[in-house]
C-alpha cells in the first residue's frame, strides 16, 4: 500500500542527568526572555516579560482555566471520535479487503488537503459552536490514526498470519489476536502525535469563530490589544498540550509493555 | 562473467513484469478513474437529494468556477507554493543542521531539546499577528510559519537516524582509521537519510498548512486568502474550488518529496 | 521619479472588497504616486489589528476597526493618532423577520440575538440601555460566520453590516421579509473605519499624511462617480468576489461615508461631538478604564489643511 | 577445492540404491503424488512424491529455494497445489485447505507473540480452537518442565534466550495436538552449540509424545541425527532426489555424529546435495565459476 | 541423550596433550599475554594467552558470550584491554588504539553500506586511507573475478545474495592490505550449503594472497576444515581452554570432513566445547535442567 506510516518517533528519551539539563535549559531560556524584555523595555505588543505573563495568568486564572476546559473538551471529544473513526476504517479495510481500493485512495486524497483549509467549510456547515471543533479535530486525528493503524495492521508478519491460519483461525481471530496487538505501537505513536494536533486544531478553529475557548480568548485579547493575555493563553495552551501528550504517552507505556 | 543480478529473479513472471511496466501510468489511470467516479457520485447525490448549494455545491459548478476565473487560483497556487517551498527548504536545512549539531553536542541537545518540544505545542495561529509584526507583510512572514512547523520533525528524525547507526558498522570504519568527519559523511549521514525523508514527507504537508495559515494574516494573494474570502462572503463554491487546488498542491508537493526520496534513498529504509 | 517617492503602506481592516474601493481606485489611478507616495495596500484578516501594526511601525497608515478599537488602543498606551473617519454612521443594523414576533427593540427581551464581540456588541448594549432593557434579559450570543442560523430561524435577531451580511440575508430571504433596527433611531451613532497613523508619523511627516488624505479623497470621489469602474478595480485584485454584491457594497459604503457632517465638512471628517458621545458610552460600559486624551488621539489638522472644496464629496 | 566430478559420477547410481530400502510399509498418514506448484512462471515444486507413515520422523534437505517451504505450506493447508496433484491425508484424498487446522505447523521462525506470556503463547492454538482458556493454561503449565521452561511460564518472549523461545514455539506446536507435525527449519536461527542441544532434546520429546514429524533443515548432520528417513530434494523445481533410510539405533547420543555408519550416510547425502547445489547454481543463469570454488546456492 | 559424563572425564587430560604440540616456532606477528577485559561487573576476557605466526590460519571457537568478539575488538584497536594485559604486534609492545588502521577487520555481519555499489564498498577502506579513488576502483575491478563477482561491480548490496554479500565484505577486507586479518564469524548468517562453498573458496583465496588470518566461528567442522590451529575458548571469562594443531593436508577438499583423522580431531574439540557449554549453562543461574536434555548455552 502507498500510505506509508508518517509517524515520527517520539523524541529521544531523557535520562536523569538529561532531565536536569532540560530543566536548566528552560530556566535559562525564561531568564533570557525576561532579561531581553525588561532590559530593552520592549512594549508588551512586541514581547512582554515572562513575569508579567505569569502574573496575568494568575490574575485571569478563572477566565483562562474555563477557556482551557472548553478547548480541552473540544480537543478530547474530537480526538476520541477521530481515533474511533480512524481505527474503524482500518478495521473495515482489513476485514473486507475489497474496500481498500476505494477507501484508501479516498482517505489519502482528503488527507492531502491541509486540515486548516477545511475550517471555513466546517464552520459554515456546523456553526461556530463546539460541533465544528469536534469535526475539525476528528478530521485531523482520524487520518493520522487511520494511516498509522493500517500501517500497523499491514506490518504484521505474513508468516505469523499463516501460522494462525494453520491453526484454523479466521480473519476476525487473526485481527484480534495478531494484527491489533502488532499494530498497537504504531497506533500509539499516531495517537500520541495526534494529541498536540488536536489541541492546536481546536484553537485554530476557535480563532475563526467560537463561543469560548483558548483560541477565542486569544482572538479577543488581540482585538483588545492585550498581548500579555495573548501570551498567557499561549502558555496555558502549551501546558494543556503537554499534559495531554504526557497522559497518552503514559497510557501507551502501560499498555505496550513488551517493547 | 556477464551474469544478470541475482535478485532480479532469473525469470521474471511475465504477467507481473508487464504490470510493473504499466505501473505508474496504470496507477495514474486508476486514480483518475476513481476521481471521476467520486465526482459523478457527488454530482448525482446533490442533484437527487436536492442538497442546498451553500451546503454542498455540485462539482460541475465548482469546476466551472475554476475555469471561468482561473487567475486567482493560479496566482494563489503559485504564491502559496513559493511560501511553502521557502519555508520547507529552510525548515529542512535548519532541522537537519540542528539534528547534526544535537548529535555531536549531547549537552547542548539536552539543554535545548525540551524547549523545541514545548515550542511545538504552541498553536501557530496565535503567533500570526506577532509574525506579521516581526517580519512585516512579506512572503517571508508566511514562510516563517511554514518553517516553524517544518523544522522540528526533521530535527527529531535526523537525530534518531544518526543514532540508529549500527555500532558495528562504525567500529568497522574506525578500524580502517576513519576520522569523525569521514564517519559522518560516509556512514552516519547516509544511514540517517531514510529517517530524514520520513520527516520530510510529513513536513511537506505541514509546510503547506503553515503557508495557508500564514496567509490569514493580511495578504492579497494565496490559497489561504481565497479560503477566508470564501468563508466570509459565504461563497461555498469558491471554498470548494480552493480546496481542490490545495489538494492538488498538497498531493503534488508530497509526491515530489516522495519522488526525491525514491531517487536518493534507492536502497530502501531497511537493510 | 520613482526614486523620489516615499514608501508607505496602508493596512486595511479586512480583505479586499469595495468597502475600500476608494483606496484601490486611488492606487490604480496613480493618485498616490502623483502625491509622491509609493503606497502598498495590505489587507487585514481575522486576528490582525491595524492599530497594533501602525503603532509598531509595521504599517504607515491604517484603516482600523473603528472608534472602539482606537479608544482601546489609546487606553493600552499604543501611540496612534486618528486622522480621519470613513463611516460617519453606524454600519451595523440588527435584523429580524418581518413576520416574526419582534416589532420593536422592546421585543428583544427573551429572544436570541447574535452579534460580533468585536465592536458591534457595544452598539447593541448601548441600544438596549437607551431603551431601558436589562441586557441580562436578552440572550446575546457570538455570531456565526454564516447567516444560515438566522435564515433557518434558529436565531431571532442577527447583526449585519449594511454592506455585507445584509446583502447575503436579503438575497436569500428577500428584503420584504426583513425588519431592521438602526442605532441612529435610538440616538446612537457609532462611527467606524477610522484612519490612523502613529504619533511619530503624525509629528514627523505631516506632509505625507496630508498627501495621503488628498489622494484617498480623490480616489473615493472617483469611486462614487464611477461605481462600475471602481468595482472593476477591486475585482481585478479579488476576482472571486461576487460582482452584484460588490456593487451593492459600494453603494452602501457611499451612504455611510457621506452621512453626518460630511456634506459640509468633507470626507473623513472627524465629528468630535459624536466622538465624545461614543467615548462616554465606552466609559459607562467599562470598555475603557478612563477617558482618553481626545486632543492627542484625534487630529483634524491634516484634514483641515486640505481645501474644503477638495474634501467635499 | 573442487565439487568432485568423480563424486557426481559415483552418485549417479546411489539414489535408487538407497531409496529402494526406504519406503515404510503399512497405511500412510500423508501421501503426496505428483505434487506441483507454480508461482507465475516459477515452478517451485514439480512432481513431488512421498508418503509418511504414522509415527515416523522424516527429515527433508535440499538447496535453498528448492520449494521445501512451499511443500509445507501446501500440507499445512495454506496454499493449494496445482491441478493434477494428489494429496491424501489419513487415507482420504483431500484439498489442501481442508487441512487447515488439522496439521500442527511450525514455521521457520519462532513467531512468538511478544505481548503474550510463555503460557499464553503456548495455548494460542487451543484458544483458536475455542477450548476453555483455563483448562488449556493449566495443561500448558503442566508441560513446562518437560520443555525445560519450568518457572518461565509467566515470562514474556523478550525475556527468553533464543533456545528457550524455540522451545516455546515447539511447545505451542505440540499443544496443538495433531497427528502430523511440520517443522520448518526450527533451529535455523540458533548458533551451532545451542542447536546441538536442541536436537537431542527434540528427540527426547518426540519419543515421549509419539507424533509424526516432517522436518526441514539445511544441515545434513541434523537431518541424519534426527530422521528415520531423509528426503533430499532436487534443485528447483523440487522433486525427490534421494530417499535414504537412516538405520541408526535410537536413542541417539551426541557421539553418533562421529560414528562410521553416520559418516557413511552423510557422505551419500552430501554428494546428492552437492550435485543439486551445483545444478541450482548453474540454473541461476550465471556463467561457469571463475575459481573452482564459488558456486552460489541462493538465487 | 546426555552430555556424556564419561566424556567430561576423558577430556580432563586432553587439552594439555593437544596443546603441547601446537605452538609454532619463529617470530610472531601478534602476541597476547594475560589479556583481560572487564565491562562493569562482567569480565569478558581474563588472562587470554596466544600468539599468531605470520601466514598462519588460526580459528577460534567457544561458547556464545565467552568474549571472542571482545578479543577481536581489542586486536582491531577498537577497545583497550585492562591494565596488565600485554599486546605485541610485529614484535613491538603497543596500545590497542595504535592498531587502528593496521589490522584488517571483518565483523560478524557483512555490514555493507547499502548506498554504495560493490566496487565502492570494496574500496571504502582505501578511500579512508586517502588513496586515489580512481586507482583503487580500477584495482577492485580487477579483483572481482577472483571473488566470484565479475559483472557485479556496479550492483548494489540489496541486489546480491547472502553469499555474494559475504564475498564483497571479504573483498573489502582483503583490499585493506594488512598483514593480519580478523574474521569474526564471517559465514555465520549463511545457510549450511552456501557456507560450505564459501569455506572452500576462502581457503583458495587465502592460499593466493598469503595473509595471516584469525577466524572466529561457532562451527567445529568449519574451525577444523579451515585452520592450521584451533583455539577453543573457555566459558566467560574467556581464556584458552585448548589449543589444537590441525595436521590435515592442504589443499583441503570437501571429502575431508568425513575422513577418520578429521573425525578424531572433531571429537576432541567437541568434548572440550561441550564441557564449557555445560559450565556456561550452569553459570547462567538457571535451575538444574528438568529433563536430562535441555542445557542452554545462551545466558
Ligand atoms: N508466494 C510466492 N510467490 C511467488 N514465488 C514464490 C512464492 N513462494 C515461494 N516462491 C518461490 O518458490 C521457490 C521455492 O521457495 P521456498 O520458500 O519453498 O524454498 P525453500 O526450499 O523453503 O527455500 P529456503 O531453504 O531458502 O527456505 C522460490 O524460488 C521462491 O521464490
Ligand atoms: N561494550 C560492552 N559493554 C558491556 N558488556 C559487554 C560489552 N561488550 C561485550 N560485553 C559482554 O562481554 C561478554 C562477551 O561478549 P562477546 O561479544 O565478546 O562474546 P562472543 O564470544 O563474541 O559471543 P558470540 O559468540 O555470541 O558472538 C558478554 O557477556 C557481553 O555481554
Ligand atoms: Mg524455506
Ligand atoms: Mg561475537
Amino acid at each position: 500500500m502507498s500510505a506509508a506510516p508518517e509517524v515520527i518517533a517520539a523524541a529521544p528519551r531523557a535520562g536523569g542527568c538529561a532531565l536536569q539539563r532540560g530543566v536548566l535549559g528552560i530556566v535559562l531560556f525564561v531568564l533570557a526572555w525576561e532579561g531581553i524584555a525588561r532590559g530593552f523595555h520592549l512594549p508588551s505588543y512586541t514581547l512582554p516579560a515572562v513575569s508579567d505573563i505569569l502574573a496575568s495568568i494568575y490574575a485571569k486564572r478563572s477566565i483562562l482555566f474555563t477557556a482551557a476546559g472548553f478547548t480541552l473538551t473540544e480537543a478530547v471529544v474530537g480526538y476520541v471520535i477521530g481515533a474511533l473513526i480512524g481505527v474503524t476504517l482500518a478495521v473495515v479495510i482489513t476485514l473486507v479487503p475489497p474496500t481498500r481500493a476505494v477507501l484508501l485512495p479516498a482517505a489519502t486524497a482528503i488527507n492531502s488537503v491541509p486540515v486548516v483549509a477545511y475550517s471555513p467549510l466546517i464552520l459554515l456547515w456546523f456553526g461556530i459552536g463546539m460541533p465544528s471543533k469536534f469535526v475539525m479535530v476528528a478530521l485531523a486525528v482520524s487520518f493520522t490514526v487511520f494511516l498509522s493503524t493500517l500501517a500497523g495492521f499491514d506490518r504484521v508478519d505474513r508468516r505469523s498470519v499463516d501460522l494462525l491460519r494453520s491453526f484454523g483461525a479466521g480473519r476476525l481471530a487473526i485481527l484480534w489476536r495478531l494484527r491489533l496487538p502488532t499494530a498497537l505501537p504504531l497506533m500509539a505513536a499516531g495517537l500520541r502525535v495526534s494529541t498536540v494536533r488536536a489541541i492546536i486544531v481546536a484553537i485554530v478553529t476557535e480563532m475563526l469563530g467560537a463561543y469560548g475557548g483558548l483560541g477565542w480568548v486569544i482572538y479577543q485579547a488581540v482585538l483588545q490589544i492585550d498581548f500579555v493575555q495573548v501570551w498567557g493563553a499561549i502558555f496555558v495552551a502549551s501546558a494543556a498540550s503537554l499534559a495531554f501528550f504526557g497522559l497518552v504517552g503514559f497510557a501507551e507505556r502501560r499498555i505496550i509493555f513488551w517493547k | 562473467m556477464s551474469a544478470s543480478p541475482l535478485t532480479h529473479p532469473a525469470v521474471t513472471p511475465g504477467g507481473s513484469a508487464a504490470l510493473r511496466l504499466l505501473g505508474p501510468l496504470g496507477r495514474l489511470a486508476r486514480g483518475l478513474a476513481i476521481l471521476l467516479a467520486v465526482f459523478a457520485a457527488w454530482e448525482a447525490l446533490v442533484v437527487l437529494f436536492g442538497i442546498r448549494p451553500y451546503y454542498l455545491p455540485r462539482p460541475t459548478v465548482i469546476l466551472a468556477a475554476l475555469v471561468q476565473t482561473p487567475a486567482p487560483y493560479i496566482q494563489g497556487f503559485l504564491r502559496t507554493l513559493s511560501e511553502t517551498l521557502i519555508g520547507f527548504a529552510s525548515g529542512a536545512l535548519f532541522g537537519i543542521g540542528m539534528g547534526l549539531l544535537f548529535f555531536r553536542a549531547r549537552a547542548l541537545r539536552e539543554l535545548v531539546f525540551p524547549l523545541f518540544i514545548v515550542s511545538q505545542t504552541i498553536p501557530v495561529i496565535a503567533f500570526g499577528a506577532l509574525v506579521v509584526l516581526w517580519f512585516g507583510n512579506t512572503l517571508f512572514a508566511k514562510a516563517a510559519i511554514a518553517f516553524y512547523l517544518t523544522f522540528f520533525p526533521v530535527t527529531v528524525n535526523t537525530l534518531l537516524g544518526l543514532e540508529s547507526v549500527d555500532p558495528r558498522q562504525e567500529a568497522l570504519l574506525r578500524s580502517f582509521g576513519a576520522s569523525p568527519l569521514q564517519l559522518m559523511t560516509r556512514l552516519q549521514f547516509p544511514t540517517a537519510l531514510p529517517q530524514i525523508f520520513v520527516a520530510l514527507r510529513l513536513a511537506s504537508s505541514l509546510a503547506l498548512v503553515g503557508a495557508i495559515v500564514g496567509e490569514w494574516f493580511g495578504d492579497t494573494v494565496g490559497l489561504g486568502v481565497l479560503l477566508l474570502q470564501g468563508m466570509y462572503t459565504e461563497n461555498v463554491v469558491s471554498i470548494w474550488a480552493t480546496l481542490l487546488v490545495s489538494a492538488l498542491l498538497g498531493t503534488g508537493f508530497y509526491a515530489a518529496v516522495a519522488g526525491a526520496e525514491r531517487v536518493l534513498v534507492f536502497w530502501g529504509a531497511e537493510q | 521619479p520613482a526614486a523620489d517617492l516615499t514608501k508607505a503602506t496602508l493596512r486595511l481592516k479586512w480583505l479586499p472588497q469595495t468597502q475600500f474601493a476608494g483606496f484601490y481606485v486611488a492606487a490604480a489611478k496613480g493618485y498616490y504616486k502623483d502625491e509622491g507616495i509609493d503606497l502598498t495596500i495590505n489587507p487585514g484578516g481575522p486576528n490582525l489589528l491595524a492599530e497594533n501594526l501602525v503603532a509598531t511601525g509595521a504599517d504607515t497608515f491604517g484603516l482600523s476597526g473603528g472608534l472602539d478599537s482606537v479608544f482601546a488602543a489609546r487606553d493600552k498606551n499604543l501611540p496612534i493618532v486618528c486622522i480621519g473617519i470613513a463611516h460617519q454612521m453606524t454600519p451595523f443594523v440588527f435584523v429580524a423577520r418581518a413576520d416574526g414576533p419582534i416589532k420593536t427593540i422592546q421585543d428583544f427581551k427573551g429572544k436570541t440575538v447574535t452579534t460580533w464581540f468585536t465592536g458591534a456588541n457595544h452598539v447593541l448594549n448601548a441600544i438596549l440601555a437607551k431603551n431601558g432593557i436589562d441586557p441580562a434579559l436578552v440572550t446575546i450570543q457570538p455570531q456565526q460566520v454564516s447567516v444560515t442560523p438566522f435564515v433557518d430561524g434558529q436565531v431571532d435577531v442577527i447583526t449585519a453590516t449594511r454592506y455585507n451580511e445584509y446583502y447575503t440575508i436579503k438575497t436569500r430571504m428577500g428584503e420584504e421579509k426583513l425588519r431592521t433596527f438602526v442605532a441612529e433611531d435610538s440616538g446612537i451613532t457609532f462611527p467606524r473605519d477610522t484612519l490612523i497613523v502613529s504619533e511619530t508619523t503624525a509629528k514627523e511627516k505631516p506632509e505625507l499624511v496630508k498627501a495621503f488624505l488628498r489622494a484617498s479623497m480623490k480616489g473615493w470621489k472617483d469611486a462614487f462617480n464611477d461605481p462600475k469602474g471602481a468595482v472593476d478595480t477591486v475585482m481585478a485584485i479579488a476576482p472571486t468576489l461576487d460582482r452584484a454584491h460588490q456593487e451593492f457594497q459600494l453603494a452602501e459604503a457611499k451612504k455611510l461615508m457621506v452621512a453626518g457632517k460630511v456634506p459640509e465638512k468633507g470626507l473623513f471628517w472627524i465629528d468630535m461631538d459624536a466622538v465624545k458621545v461614543t467615548q462616554q458610552l465606552f466609559v459607562d460600559a467599562k470598555v475603557i478604564s478612563k477617558p482618553v486624551d481626545l486632543a492627542a488621539t484625534f487630529n483634524t489638522s491634516f484634514l483641515e489643511a486640505i481645501p474644503l472644496a477638495d474634501r467635499k464629496p | 577445492m573442487t565439487i568432485g566430478h568423480s563424486g557426481l559420477a559415483r552418485l549417479a547410481a546411489a539414489p535408487d540404491a538407497a531409496s529402494a530400502s526406504s519406503a515404510p510399509a503399512g497405511p500412510y498418514l500423508l501421501e503426496m503424488k505428483g505434487l506441483s506448484k507454480r508461482f507465475g512462471s516459477v515452478t517451485a515444486v514439480s512432481g513431488f512424491d512421498a508418503s509418511i507413515a504414522p509415527g515416523e520422523f522424516v527429515t527433508v534437505v535440499g538447496p535453498s529455494g528448492c520449494g521445501k517451504s512451499t511443500l509445507f505450506n501446501i500440507v499445512a493447508g495454506l496454499e493449494e497445489p496445482d491441478a493434477g496433484s494428489i494429496l491424501r491425508f489419513e487415507g482420504k484424498g483431500c484439498h489442501a485447505h481442508e487441512l487447515l487446522g488439522k496439521v500442527s505447523f511450525m514455521p521457520q521462525r519462532d513467531l512468538l507473540l511478544p505481548w503474550r506470556t510463555v503460557i499464553d503463547n503456548a495455548v494460542i492454538a487451543m484458544e483458536i480452537e475455542g477450548r476453555s482458556r483455563k483448562a488449556s493454561r493449566a495443561e500448558a503449565r503442566d508441560m513446562l518442565p518437560e520443555f525445560g521452561l519450568a518457572g518461565f511460564g509467566d515470562q514474556y518472549p523478550h525475556q527468553l534466550s533464543g533456545g528457550m523461545r524455540q522451545r516455546v514455539a515447539l511447545m505451542r506446536t505440540f499443544m496443538f495436538k495433531r497427528e502430523l507435525m511440520l517443522l520448518d527449519e526450527p533451529f535455523g536461527a540458533l548458533d551451532a552449540l545451542t542447536r546441538t542441544m536442541m536436537q537431542r532434546w527434540l528427540l527426547d520429546v518426540w519419543r515421549q509424545h509419539k507424533r509424526t514429524i516432517l522436518f526441514i533443515t539445511h544441515d545434513v548432520d541434523e537431518a541424519l541425527f534426527l530422521g528415520d528417513r531423509v528426503i533430499v530434494m532436487s534443485a528447483r523445481p523440487g522433486r525427490v532426489k534421494l530417499e535414504l533410510k537412516v538405520d541408526l539405533p535410537r536413542p541417539r547420543s551426541a557421539e553418533l555424529v562421529t560414528s562410521p555408519e553416520f559418516i557413511r550416510l552423510k557422505r551419500i547425502v552430501l554428494e546428492a546435495i552437492e550435485e543439486e547445489a551445483m545444478k541450482s547454481f548453474l540454473a541461476s543463469g550465471a556463467a561457469a565459476p571463475q575459481t573452482d570454488a564459488m558456486p552460489e546456492v541462493q538465487p
